[in-house]
């Protein structure tokens, strides 16, 4: 435990201090990439006068709904197209299609149909994250143990009871992968997203300093970003492990 | 506080560029005629003309060029206000070289690598027009870069020559990394160098009076920018969070009529490139002046 | 003995001419697995299922239970099966248990689908992992617990689901003798108390012939049904020392010699010379493998 | 077969037809959402002229090279993550924290460290689809069945033989899954990648037809990077279904 | 017959005080699972473990194996155990067949981590499938084989490697009576032939009988040593029908005695009442279970 921290720290320690030497010894030009000092002083400016949280919860909250509707859209669609041939058939062309298409490559479209309020964020992040949300559940329910189906099905388990007592928790820990990649996509696009119609944000934050020359504040936005998605990773994690709790007392001894 | 209620709402993007927009809103010149400004945020310059086109945005400003292109391409769009106008003192555009580089004039561009911020508006057109008529067709290569990555692309080595607007080419030269070797003046004397505020035919049918009321404060604050340039300048670096040292202002066509010429010099030079079909588009049914005071007083 | 009266009404099972082909690659020759089985359950009968590995007992099971598809007939209750039902009921050979659900709750999994309420279903749940012995372990997941004690999980759970047909896939296979034994006593209580049909696969003669009334000898692949064989003991049988009666000895005997030939074409499967039944003096069926053994050593 | 073929077909037949009468039927804005046909015609414009071929060479060529590095890279990484406890401690930080940071955000640091040249195309697209395909490599190697690994160290396998033999075979599977999110993901920040320093591509062709109001030209481009992402999707397909035949087996009857 | 000799150095495998705890659930008490067990097996040994579900026996192989860690000492041939070696090979309770690879590479894994040349491996693992009765399925993968034929290859798999001690983990348990006889007399061949030394679970007392030098028992939960029982049969048993003499009956029966009372408490594990080792006229283990069904059938 103790020797994985310090192992944790050290590292940590090693990258940021080599940010911090880069510019001032002249490795890297400090216009483009200034100490993490300043990067850190810029955050602190941010923290102590309260604006981080105005971006950061304002960020939450699309990246919630983005993220909340590709999980209530892609698991449901993903198992749909894992358990009926019939809609594999009729829908994995059209989504296989839909899948390869930037969400950048659809800005027109999507200020077309959701204009430039927080509809259009939420659905780019929507775009974003739902397609690793929607392989994996298919991928889930596919790999299903045909042993634990058929058991089920011999006790009489079908159509919704089958899927919600065995297809449902087998596929979960896939299912999970899924929503994890889609997070991180979501908080890729976020920027993306923010570039349309955005005032606030991180994001935004990102894009406006860089606009503005602020390029320690662009960092301290990009550091603001790598935690924000951290700590909403961790969520993730703390949730899949309490949801599929069956798999650390199998492995644990 | 009734009055205040009634204010109508016009959708506008935050623009990275200066506009004397900022300028009316901060003095509360909108309010006064009734209008409000309802900022919808920022907007990547690409899809202004498309947030306008499907009317998330009611009124911006950008090239004449991209303006005629969306209506070939079927936007209903019409330009009400002439905008910033390339003057000597305040082009549109300037050339940027790094500071030290053997650039010096539009001869030494052969071979040249030229950042532009897109193909098929101002920074590609104009250039290539001077180009040929320096006898240097096609010897240049274009790569796009957005406008906020020029200065480092330029400073790194990267390309040559940087094609920069306001405020980004402020910032290049006052830190001293790039050096101007010319600006869009030297083509036709800033011609083409209008930048025009345009809004949706729909939106003019529906809100006539909204849109007299915005001109007239534009021109307004447009009028006013040419006075007091350096005051702002601050106003526009305040609104836009910018340190005040690089931002700078445009100089605007007074009173804001739009003059056949510089639409003229776009129609020209696009249906000579092929990008626009010959005799689609008339300069009179692009633009129109009757929403100006100005205008309409003479009439 | 409760013999299976003819009359049509009466069988629980009707299996006629059955035969069921595996494609053991995309587009490969298919694998025939069983072929023609004809074969009658009556109601409350116990029937085995003999037959050397590979012969497609399972098979067989699933076919009954329906869940996998074959040529043929199969009739349960008068019904044409043509998916699982609520009145069978499966013991995997392979535990076949859920490892996301603690004991307990694989235990009350049938329970759960037949919406019996969550009290009474936690009570019969817990009565019968206290049955089958492993009290204790009721909140441990499958992951966590023996082989043996994996298939007495799976029998608590068919038993405590109550289907009226039970289809059992060497259901004592990984038990010790001794907890095997009790458990086939109490299985025939069971079947005595309830009347359940039973067809129970097995590779113990011992077991077949202490359970069954009757046993179904399976050939060597492709399988076909070689004999069903009466089992004339006294019952209940768990009351008499029946298995060191004469008559026990016999028909375990004549089951013996049924399956002798098959287990050898199975196993000399492909090889070149067959092997006796049961080799005493003459090389073996491993008998490669120790010279294999031996090149090496020298 | 014939009957998911007809399916298919008429769902595509349905969709197209309702891209094609909806403009035309005053449904949508024909500016916005031109019909299908007018899309084929710009697209069929760019195929006899040739023009095509440049533009569908070079985009690929970045994203086989950027995914192509995501796979040297991520995967190896992901395998060192999950497997060595050492590794996973010292770089998981770290590797977390980059994972959240949109390579939108990145476009100065990728510009300062790779330039305008390809380099730095082929980098953001390694940048984004190097992240499923690590994360589904750790997640395949740590999921591995211990009785599998087991077994095969009691044969005397381990370290590199072990890894090779036992894990890599067993993880293939999710690693392969993972790869494909990442050609899924190669492909949606190709017109991000596109965004700087180049004048060709599909990518470029979106934004370029996008910026001077070609919307039928931007759809032709769109549905060209959606059929260029199906045909490479396709073929990852085939090489995981070669790769990975014994799962086939396993399933079929 | 070959007893062991109680010189140090003859000893393959010495356990001493061996103890193993599993933690069913992070900062749960711990089972005991073992509990000191001490036991030496001498070089050539044949050793059958016996023991009720559940006791540790599993356990107990893999610690061996040096697959699992445990407390106290385990000493193969003078070298104390600290992970797998190549001196010693496994056969699983639960197959471990590699699911990617076909039958034939799953018998040639052992050989080809021993750098045997390509086409030596391929030549000694098809005999191998061959002499398990598996010819002609050395291209199915384990998901295309019965039960019975996943065991016989991974028999085969453990014999092909030729490793100097077999720790053997139930491998007869899914096969039909005569190939389990069958494989029980080749085993003994091998054994004799190559003098290797053998750790072999079992359910079966008389598998353990026939087949093995001494005996040990487990007790139930946690895992004790109770006894070892020395089996002194006439040699080579395969060639005598070592199973009907007396003295078969006898080691049988002792055997038998030693393991009721340790079933009846494996069994009893938590149930109120302990039952009778091999219940006649009482009612019996699974009594419960009948309750449970009359209340419902009722
Ligand atoms: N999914 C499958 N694909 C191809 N062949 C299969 C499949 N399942 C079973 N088989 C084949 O069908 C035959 C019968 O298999 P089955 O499992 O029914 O045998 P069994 O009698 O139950 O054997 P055991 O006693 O060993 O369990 C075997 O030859 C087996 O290889
Ligand atoms: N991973 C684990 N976590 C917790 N407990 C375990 C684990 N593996 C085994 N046990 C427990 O350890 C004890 C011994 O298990 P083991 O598998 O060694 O038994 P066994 O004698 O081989 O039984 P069987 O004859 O049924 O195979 C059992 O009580 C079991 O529940
Ligand atoms: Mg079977
Ligand atoms: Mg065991």
């Amino acid at each position: 435990m103790i020797r994985t921290l310090l192992l944790r720290a050290s590292v940590a320690v090693l990258i940021l201090g080599a940010w911090e030497i880069a510019p001032r010894a002249g490795l890297a030009d400090p216009t483009f990439l200034p100490p993490f000092s300043s990067v850190v002083d810029a955050l602190w400016h941010w923290v102590t006068s309260g604006e981080i949280v105005r971006h950061v919860s304002i960020s939450l909250q699309r990246t919630a709904l983005g993220l909340g509707m590709s999980i209530l859209i892609g698991v449901p669609l993903g198992i749909l197209i894992g358990t009926s041939h019939l809609f594999a058939g009729a829908f994995d062309g059209p989504l296989q299609a839909s899948r390869q298409v930037s969400a950048i490559a659809l800005f027109p479209v999507f200020i077309l149909f959701f204009g430039i309020g927080e509809l259009s964020k939420v659905m780019i992040i929507f775009w974003a994250s739902v397609w690793p949300i929607l392989l994996n559940a298919t991928a889930g329910v596919t790999d299903v143990d045909p042993v634990l189906v058929r058991s089920a099905r011999s006790m009489g388990a079908k159509g919704l009871v089958l899927f919600r007592k065995v297809t449902l928790p087998a596929a979960l820990p896939a299912i999970f992968t899924g929503i994890r990649t889609g997070a991180a996509y979501a908080f890729m696009v976020l920027v993306a997203a923010e570039m349309i119609g955005a005032n606030a944000g991180l994001g935004f934050l990102v894009l406006h300093s860089q606009e503005i020359f602020r390029i320690p504040e662009m960092y301290a936005a990009i550091v603001a970003l790598a935690v924000f998605g951290l700590v909403l990773n961790k969520f993730l994690l703390w949730l899949e492990h309490n949801l599929t709790s069956w798999r650390t007392a199998a492995a644990g001894r | 506080a009734d009055a205040k209620k009634e204010l109508f709402p016009i959708k506008y993007a935050n623009v990275q560029w200066f506009d004397p927009v900022y300028i009316a809103d901060a003095k509360g010149w909108f309010a006064e005629e009734g209008l409000k400004i309802d900022w919808v945020g920022e907007v990547p310059a690409a899809q202004l003309v498309p947030a306008v086109a499907s009317r998330k945005v009611d009124i911006t400003n950008r090239m004449t060029p991209l303006v005629l292109t969306a209506r070939q391409g079927g936007a209903k769009l019409t330009l009400i206000a002439a905008g910033a106008q390339t003057t000597p003192e305040r082009p549109h555009m300037k050339y940027l070289v790094k500071t030290g580089s053997p650039i010096k004039s539009i001869q030494d561009f052969k071979g040249k690598k030229i950042g532009i911020n897109s193909f098929g508006a101002c920074s590609e057109y104009v250039l290539k027009e001077y180009l040929s008529r320096n006898g240097l067709d096609g010897s240049v290569e274009f790569v796009v870069l957005p406008d906020p990555n020029m200065e480092q692309a330029l400073t790194q080595g990267l390309i040559d020559v940087g094609v920069l607007h306001s405020p980004f080419h402020e910032k290049a030269v006052i830190t001293g990394t790039a050096t101007e070797v010319f600006s869009d003046y030297a083509v036709d004397k800033g011609e083409p160098g209008m930048l025009p505020y345009f809004t949706h035919d729909d939106f003019i049918k529906e809100n006539p009076e909204a849109v007299k009321k915005f001109v007239k404060v534009l021109v307004r604050a447009s009028n006013w920018v040419n006075q007091n340039h350096d005051e702002a300048g601050k106003i526009f670096a305040k609104a836009r969070g910018l340190d005040p040292q690089y931002s700078g202002s445009w100089s605007y066509y007074e009173n804001g009529l739009i003059q056949d010429g510089p639409v003229q010099w776009w129609i020209d030079y696009l249906v000579g490139i092929g990008q626009l079909k010959a005799g689609s588009q008339k300069a009179s049914e692009v633009y129109t002046n009757r929403f100006n005071p100005y205008y309409v007083a003479k009439q | 003995m409760n013999h299976p009266a003819e009359g049509a009404n009466e069988y629980s099972i009707a299996i006629s001419a059955l035969s069921k082909r595996y494609r053991p690659h995309a587009g490969s020759e298919p694998l025939l697995a069983l072929d023609g089985i004809d074969l009658k359950v009556a109601r409350g009968e116990f029937l085995s299922i003999l037959g050397p590995s590979g012969c497609g007992k399972s098979t067989l099971l699933h076919v009954i239970a329906g869940l996998a598809e074959a040529e043929g007939d199969v009739v349960v209750h008068g019904r044409k099966v043509d998916g699982p039902g609520l009145d069978r009921g499966v013991v995997f050979q392979d535990y076949a248990l859920f490892p996301w659900r603690t004991v307990l709750d694989n235990v009350a999994f049938g329970l759960e689908i037949k919406h019996v309420a969550a009290a009474e279903r936690e009570d019969v749940a817990r009565r019968h992992i206290a049955a089958v012995g492993l009290r204790g372990f009721e909140d441990r997941y499958p992951a966590q617990l023996s082989g043996g004690m994996k298939q007495r999980v799976a029998i608590a759970r068919a038993l405590a689901y109550d289907p009226e047909v039970l289809l059992m896939d060497e259901p004592f296979a990984a038990l010790d003798a001794q907890t095997r034994e009790i458990l086939q006593g109490e299985l025939l209580r069971i079947w005595e108390r309830t009347g359940k049909t039973i067809v129970f696969v097995t590779h113990s003669l011992d077991e077949a012939v202490f359970l069954s009334q009757r046993v179904a000898v399976i050939s060597a692949r492709p399988g076909r049904l070689k004999a069903v064989v009466d089992i004339d003991l006294p019952a209940p049988r768990y009351e008499h020392d029946v298995r060191s009666s004469a008559e026990f000895a016999a028909v375990r005997h004549r089951l013996w010699e049924l399956l002798a030939d098959e287990v050898n074409k199975a196993s000399s499967y492909g090889l070149e010379s067959p092997v006796q039944a049961v080799p005493r003096r003459s090389p073996g069926v491993l008998s490669t493998l120790a010279g294999a053994f031996s090149r090496r050593a020298g």
